[in-house]
């Protein structure tokens, strides 16, 4: 069954077609990757699906669904998760109150219960929480859960976004560039954890990644852009040998 | 990227927890300046306020006939800060002249009257906690009062206090209307003054096509609404009755609408700022018939503000101001003497005010609020300038005060 | 810790000290500096309503005046024109101060940040020039004679009942804003607050938070202004103007966004520093409007004391992290 | 006589005032999108500086006095313009809008009140009278002081977007709106150009200020506030960001005013303004003329 569908998708600003009669499916349970240059449309993409862009054209299908259109939240809510680019995380907030931010959508205690407390409150209270340490736990930060996320190091920062990505009990979790900034031993070690994600949770990932090595290690399947344009769509080995694939990133370190 | 909250977060970046002094030695000196500055403030406050009354927080006495040893407190309430400043300074100096004078021919009972002040801003917020504090001090009486809408919540203060007051200027008829028995009014109400400028407009102008402008101020809807009623009942028909936002230059679009409608006379029923220029912009446009303002415009800058020329023969209903009353004018003398100043326009109606209250004192023979209310329910035919005073049931005066008078060659006039 | 622990009983005491002090000031204190202290408890009701949209959602509200006006006029037509008891009056403002949030909120919190405070902004003086023109408000004159309240069989008449009232209205607004903050719902705003995109890429809809925070914030305005109406008797459209909302707004500013003692040391603030200065009325606004560009330049986080670990910026975030588009 | 004819020449009139302070908000907007809400109090300190001016030439022929006060306060509000911008907003530049936008306030109050506390709170009537005479246009009573208003607005905004139009300036300013850093980046000297855009922006209002205390003769410290907000609508009504925009709104709202004025009652003349500002938010922010740019991540 294919999890995530996209099928003729247009993005235009202005007179800029960023994204241009793209479509490609992707299946459930996978680890896949969109490749391709800088300025290629990655980024846009990911927010195409997302629901943080409108497409031009075209259409989104989620675990059978049309979502074109909605709004981020709603999108989150279906079971589609996502880290940015340059971490968006909550600064000035704990790494455990950052996580619980993603278990918003599976609780529901609202105003009158805030006011007054309700054991229902609490008892939801106390198990989002728990969850919360767990997905901390899951990517090896139990012990900063009371830091404030902005004092965290780097790599620690990476990793707190994609626990908090992962306590939203995703379907399909989408990474942009998760590696970049990290030495090799912590590049490892996402991989690792990128596996662990869909070997021991069930849930799909999708990265944007530049590094080539990380790419052929962890992804079954692979997307190539250029210009907005899909060049490439296969298993790794294939996508990364294709000519066009090569020569859209001659000049570009990542070759090699 | 348009987001500036990014750029931001980079000039601040994370590690300031490596310095969590500065900020908050910063905030603890911002802090302690703020506190320190009020703490001076006050204490400076308190000195000023301690030379005309007892400082603030401290009762002069018991709450009630807080006169103690030979002293007889009285409150006065007035906008001293705001838009109407200027009035609640005229108003003061006179009660103050009126009690300089009474205590110099030995006081009341045998007591010299000691007067406290507080600021109603002009705002009925303001008033309530004037109020508050003039009776937290112990006054036996208040005077004062000059806008309506700031007096009315403060009468209920008084009322509940048991503490007569006599209003020297507002005279919105909702200030007799609650029926109030401790409150009484010096000035003529809206009432009085909407069935001189009827009769002035309709009978002695033989205006027929009147049409009324006020600017939704209470006091100013109120007499435009007085207005149109007397209108009527003298056989007067009123072919325009418009609002005007003062807080505005620009009042073209009345009166382009006034222009085409051609009245015999028009009534301005709001203040003098903003009625300068309806004249100015009145007159500018040729709109035809005669012009007048109601008492609220009863200013000098009102000529200045519509220039001379547009100004001249402009009508003004007015409670007796004292230039206008031939027997005033030793009080005139008397105040230019003190204050170096002309009085104002409330200043007669303001020193009448507080003689009247001494009187009622004397004639009550007890500074007990309640004997001096009874007193002054009992007054009879008290002499004021332009007149004499003797109080409806209600509160209100029985005979009406008001004048008209017409602007000529700049100055007022008696026409 | 020990210090840690010796710290939070010092300021339970304090506080204790401070609650203990505030119920027996009237036993001292002359009706004056009662009537002062229930004007400050009034605003710090305000003010952490005001705090709910400025501190928690980082949204900037120039007109809160209006909520606390619809609160006033609620209860001063009905108690006067229609006779209805007091507290029946009280349901009738929230729900009528909710919908107005909701009315004015639903297209306006779309907008980028500075837009919405515009829109507020003339929400607020259409409020006031509406109370001025219509009839039913009393126009400019307001609406006066309100009869005093009797709250369960108590009748509230005297200087000293309202110091009480507004005493324990505010303890309870203060305690109820507590427990909003440390919930699922305050967590939600302080997300958006930081990073809306995030927040919203956490299935939390940005939309529908902002407009809980500012319906939250119409009805406590709204209840403040059915208590101003009692306890004033007498109300008029010029207490509910722009430079109302500003006030409230500097108090909510001046103590720390989003951070409550702060709030209410700037409620205090300005109700004290005006009586403190009677003398210098005239420079008051001159001085707030200092005060406010200072404050924005060394200090947007607020006059509290940062706390210990709690959120070191979040004054700052607020304002930052407002900006939404 | 025909009274369409005069309230049309009302509303240009007004809408001359509105569209000057108009310019200068939207320039300021469009460049750092910033709302400078103080900028209606430069208009009300242009008014005093003119009103400064004429006391001081009280005996000069009524042009000769007119003409200095215009100039002295256009430029003594330009450099006020330049000071507020140096003080209060530079040190800001990086902060939110919000942070902007609360010291702006703040500016506000400290201009209006600082003008109250100088001068005091009564109004003050200018030291000249224009003349009252003027010309029968189709029927309608036309003065000159009218017609001489919008033909010096109307000459000021051509000037001013000839500026724009042609002189490096006018372009760094429209560059510095699309990308701040990368302007900088070009060696543009971009708080340089900042600080001239509140300058002109500030002699537009002063201008405005010295005009309507001439016309209407009458100016006081709040004069500003009021007909600051109208600006702000005029400008985001024409498209906030956009000068050809800022003008149009300011003539457009002049209109809608006077004739909404004229048929709902002079009392409600505000809140059909704050109406429309709100519904033009709401339905089409960007404003008549305004762009539509994406404004996402």
């Amino acid at each position: 069954m294919m999890l995530l569908e996209v099928e003729r998708l247009s993005l235009r600003f202005g007179g800029l077609e960023v994204i241009r009669d793209l479509s490609f499916a992707v299946p459930a349970g996978t680890i896949a990757s969109f490749i391709g240059p800088n300025g290629a449309g990655k980024t846009s993409l990911f927010n195409l699906i997302t629901g943080f862009y409108r497409p031009t054209a075209g259409e989104i299908r989620f675990a059978g669904e049309r979502i074109t259109g909605l709004p981020p939240s709603a999108v989150a809510r279906r079971g589609l998760a996502r880290t940015f680019q340059n971490i968006r995380l909550f600064k000035t907030l704990s790494a455990l109150e950052n996580v619980l931010s993603a278990l918003h959508p599976r609780t529901r205690s609202g105003v009158f219960a805030a006011l007054f407390r309700t054991p229902g409150m609490r008892r939801e209270e106390a198990w989002a929480r728990e969850e919360a340490r767990r997905a901390l736990a899951f990517v090896g930060l139990q012990d900063v859960a009371d830091r404030s996320a902005g004092t965290l190091p780097y790599g620690h920062r990476r990793l707190l976004e994609i626990a908090r990505a992962i306590a939203l009990r995703p379907k399909l979790l989408l990474l942009d560039e998760p590696a970049a900034g990290l030495n090799p031993a912590e590049k490892a070690a996402l991989a690792d954890l990128i596996r662990r994600i869909r070997d021991e949770l069930e849930i799909g990932v999708i990265l944007i990644e530049h590094d080539m090595r990380l790419v052929a290690n962890v992804s079954e399947h692979v997307v190539a852009l250029s210009y907005g344009e899909k060049i490439a769509e296969g298993p790794p080995a294939d996508v990364l040998r294709h000519p066009k694939v090569v020569e859209a990133y001659l000049g570009e370190e990542a070759v090699g | 990227m348009k987001r500036r909250s990014a750029d931001f977060s980079s000039v601040h970046p994370a590690p300031r927890r490596l310095r969590p002094g500065r900020r908050t030695i910063t905030g603890l000196a911002l802090l302690a300046f703020v506190l320190l500055g009020s703490g001076f403030l006050s204490a400076c406050g308190g000195k000023t306020a301690s030379t005309d009354g007892p400082p603030s927080g401290q009762t002069a006495g018991e709450a009630t006939g807080g006169s103690s040893g030979g002293e007889i407190l009285i409150g006065v309430q007035s906008p001293t800060t705001g838009s109407e400043a200027k009035m609640g300074q005229d108003i003061n100096q006179a009660i103050e002249l009126a009690v300089e004078e009474l205590n110099a021919k030995g006081g009341v009972l045998g007591k010299t009257i000691k007067l406290t002040f507080a600021d109603d801003a002009c705002d009925p917020q303001t008033a309530t906690a004037a109020a508050n504090k003039l009776v937290s001090q112990g006054v036996v009486a208040v005077v004062g009062g000059y806008c309506s809408g700031a007096t009315l919540p403060a009468t209920g203060v008084y009322h509940q206090a048991g503490i007569p007051m006599v209003v020297t200027a507002a005279n919105s008829e909702k200030i007799p209307a609650q029926g109030y028995p401790e409150i009484f009014l010096v000035n003529g109400t809206t009432k009085h003054q909407a069935k001189r400028a009827a009769e002035y407009m309709v009978k002695e102008q033989g205006a027929k096509r009147i049409a009324l402008v006020h600017d939704n101020s209470a006091f100013a809807r109120d007499l435009a609404e007085a207005t149109k009623q007397e209108v009527e009942a003298l056989g007067g028909e009123v072919i325009a009755f418009e609002a005007v936002n003062s807080d505005e230059n620009d009042f073209t679009p009345v009166i382009s609408k006034l222009k085409s409608l051609k009245p015999d006379a028009t009534y301005w029923t709001a203040y003098y700022s903003a009625g300068g220029l309806f004249i100015k912009q009145f007159k500018t446009a040729k709109v035809p018939g005669i012009i007048g303002v109601g008492d609220g415009a009863n200013d000098k800058m009102l000529v200045a503000i519509a220039g001379k020329e547009n100004a001249e023969g402009t009508f003004i209903t007015m409670s007796p101001s004292a230039e206008f009353i031939p027997e005033a004018k030793a009080f005139i003398e008397r105040y230019y003497a003190k204050y170096g100043e002309e009085p104002g326009p409330y200043s007669a109606l303001s020193y009448d005010g507080m003689r009247l209250l001494a009187d009622a004192i004397e004639r009550a023979g007890s500074t007990e609020p309640a004997a001096i209310v009874r007193a002054l329910r009992e007054t009879k035919d008290f002499p004021v300038f332009g007149g004499t005073i003797t109080f409806n049931p209600d509160g209100t005066i029985q005979k009406s005060n008001f004048i008209v008078v017409v602007v000529k060659n700049g100055e007022f006039a008696l026409p | 810790m020990t210090a840690t622990s010796f710290r939070a009983r010092a300021s339970q005491g304090a506080t204790a000290g401070l609650l203990l002090a505030l119920f027996l000031f009237p036993r001292v204190a002359s009706n004056y500096w009662l009537d002062v202290f229930t004007s400050a408890f009034f605003y710090v009701i305000l003010a952490l309503g005001l705090n709910v949209v400025v501190g928690f959602a980082g949204l900037l509200d120039l007109g809160y005046a209006a909520f606390f006006a619809i609160g006033a006029y609620t209860t001063g037509i009905l108690t006067t024109v229609y006779h209805v008891p007091f507290l029946l009056t009280v349901p009738a403002a929230a729900a009528l101060a909710a919908l107005s949030g909701v009315v004015i909120g639903a297209p306006a919190l779309r907008l980028r940040s500075d837009y919405l405070a515009i829109v507020t902004l003339g929400f607020g003086e259409i409020i006031r020039i509406t109370a001025k023109n219509l009839t039913l408000t009393g126009s400019a004159s307001g609406i006066y004679g309100i009869p005093r309240p009797t709250v369960f069989g108590h009748a509230l008449k005297t200087q000293q009942d309202f110091y009480y009232l507004l005493l324990i209205l505010a303890i309870v607004t203060y305690l109820a804003m507590r427990r909003l903050e440390h919930s699922r719902v305050g967590r939600a705003w302080k997300y958006i607050r930081e990073d809306e995109d995030a927040a919203a890429a956490m299935g939390i809809d940005p939309f529908r938070y902002k407009l809980l925070a500012f319906v939250v914030g119409a009805v406590v305005g709204g209840l403040a202004g059915t208590v101003f109406a009692v306890r004033m008797t007498a109300i008029a459209p010029e207490s509910f103007g722009f430079m109302q909302s500003v006030l409230i707004l500097l108090a909510v500013i001046l103590g720390g966004l989003g951070r409550l003692p702060g709030v209410v040391l700037g409620a205090f603030l300005i109700v004290l520093l005006p009586e403190a200065m009677r003398e210098f009325a005239s420079w008051r606004y001159f001085l707030f409007g200092a005060l406010l560009i200072a404050m924005m330049h060394f200090r947007p986080e607020g006059l509290w004391p940062a706390g210990r670990r709690k959120m070191p910026q979040s004054g700052r975030a607020a304002l930052n992290g407002g900006d939404g588009r | 006589m025909n009274v369409w004819g005069e309230q049309l020449m009302n509303a240009l009139v007004i809408g001359s005032f509105y569209s000057l302070i108009a310019l200068g908000y939207s320039m300021v907007y469009g460049i750092i999108q910033l709302l400078n809400f103080a900028h209606g109090d430069v208009y009300m300190v242009g008014a005093f500086v003119g009103y400064g001016v004429l006391s001081a030439m009280s005996g000069a022929p009524l042009f000769v006095g007119l003409g200095a006060a215009f100039l002295f306060a256009s430029l003594a509000t330009g450099l006020l313009g330049l000071g507020v911008e140096r003080i209060a907003y530079r040190p800001l530049l990086q902060s939110s809008r919000l942070v902007m936008l609360i010291t702006a306030i703040g500016v506000s109050l400290v201009l209006e009140n600082g003008v109250m506390l100088a001068l005091g709170p009564s109004f003050r009537v200018m030291p000249v009278e224009l003349p009252r005479s003027g010309l029968s246009l189709f029927g309608a009573d036309v003065t000159y002081a009218q017609l001489a208003i919008i033909a010096t607005s109307v000459g000021l905004m051509l000037l001013l977007d000839a500026f724009v139009r042609r002189t490096l300036y006018g372009k760094a300013m429209r560059a510095i709106a699309v990308n701040p850093t990368a302007t900088a980046l070009m060696g543009i000297p971009v708080h340089r150009v900042i600080a001239l855009t509140f300058f002109i922006g500030s002699f537009l209002a002063g201008s405005a200020g010295v005009l309507a205390g001439v016309y209407y003769g009458k100016i006081n410290f709040m004069m500003g506030f009021i007909v600051g907000l109208k600006a702000f609508t005029a400008s985001v009504l024409g498209g906030i960001g956009s000068l050809p925009g800022a003008m149009l709104g300011g003539y457009l709202l002049g209109f809608l005013e006077t004739f909404g004025a004229a048929a709902l009652g002079g009392e409600w003349k505000d809140v059909f303004a704050f109406v429309i500002l709100i519904l033009i938010l709401t339905l089409k922010p960007t404003g008549l003329l305004g762009r539509t740019g994406t404004e996402r991540v």
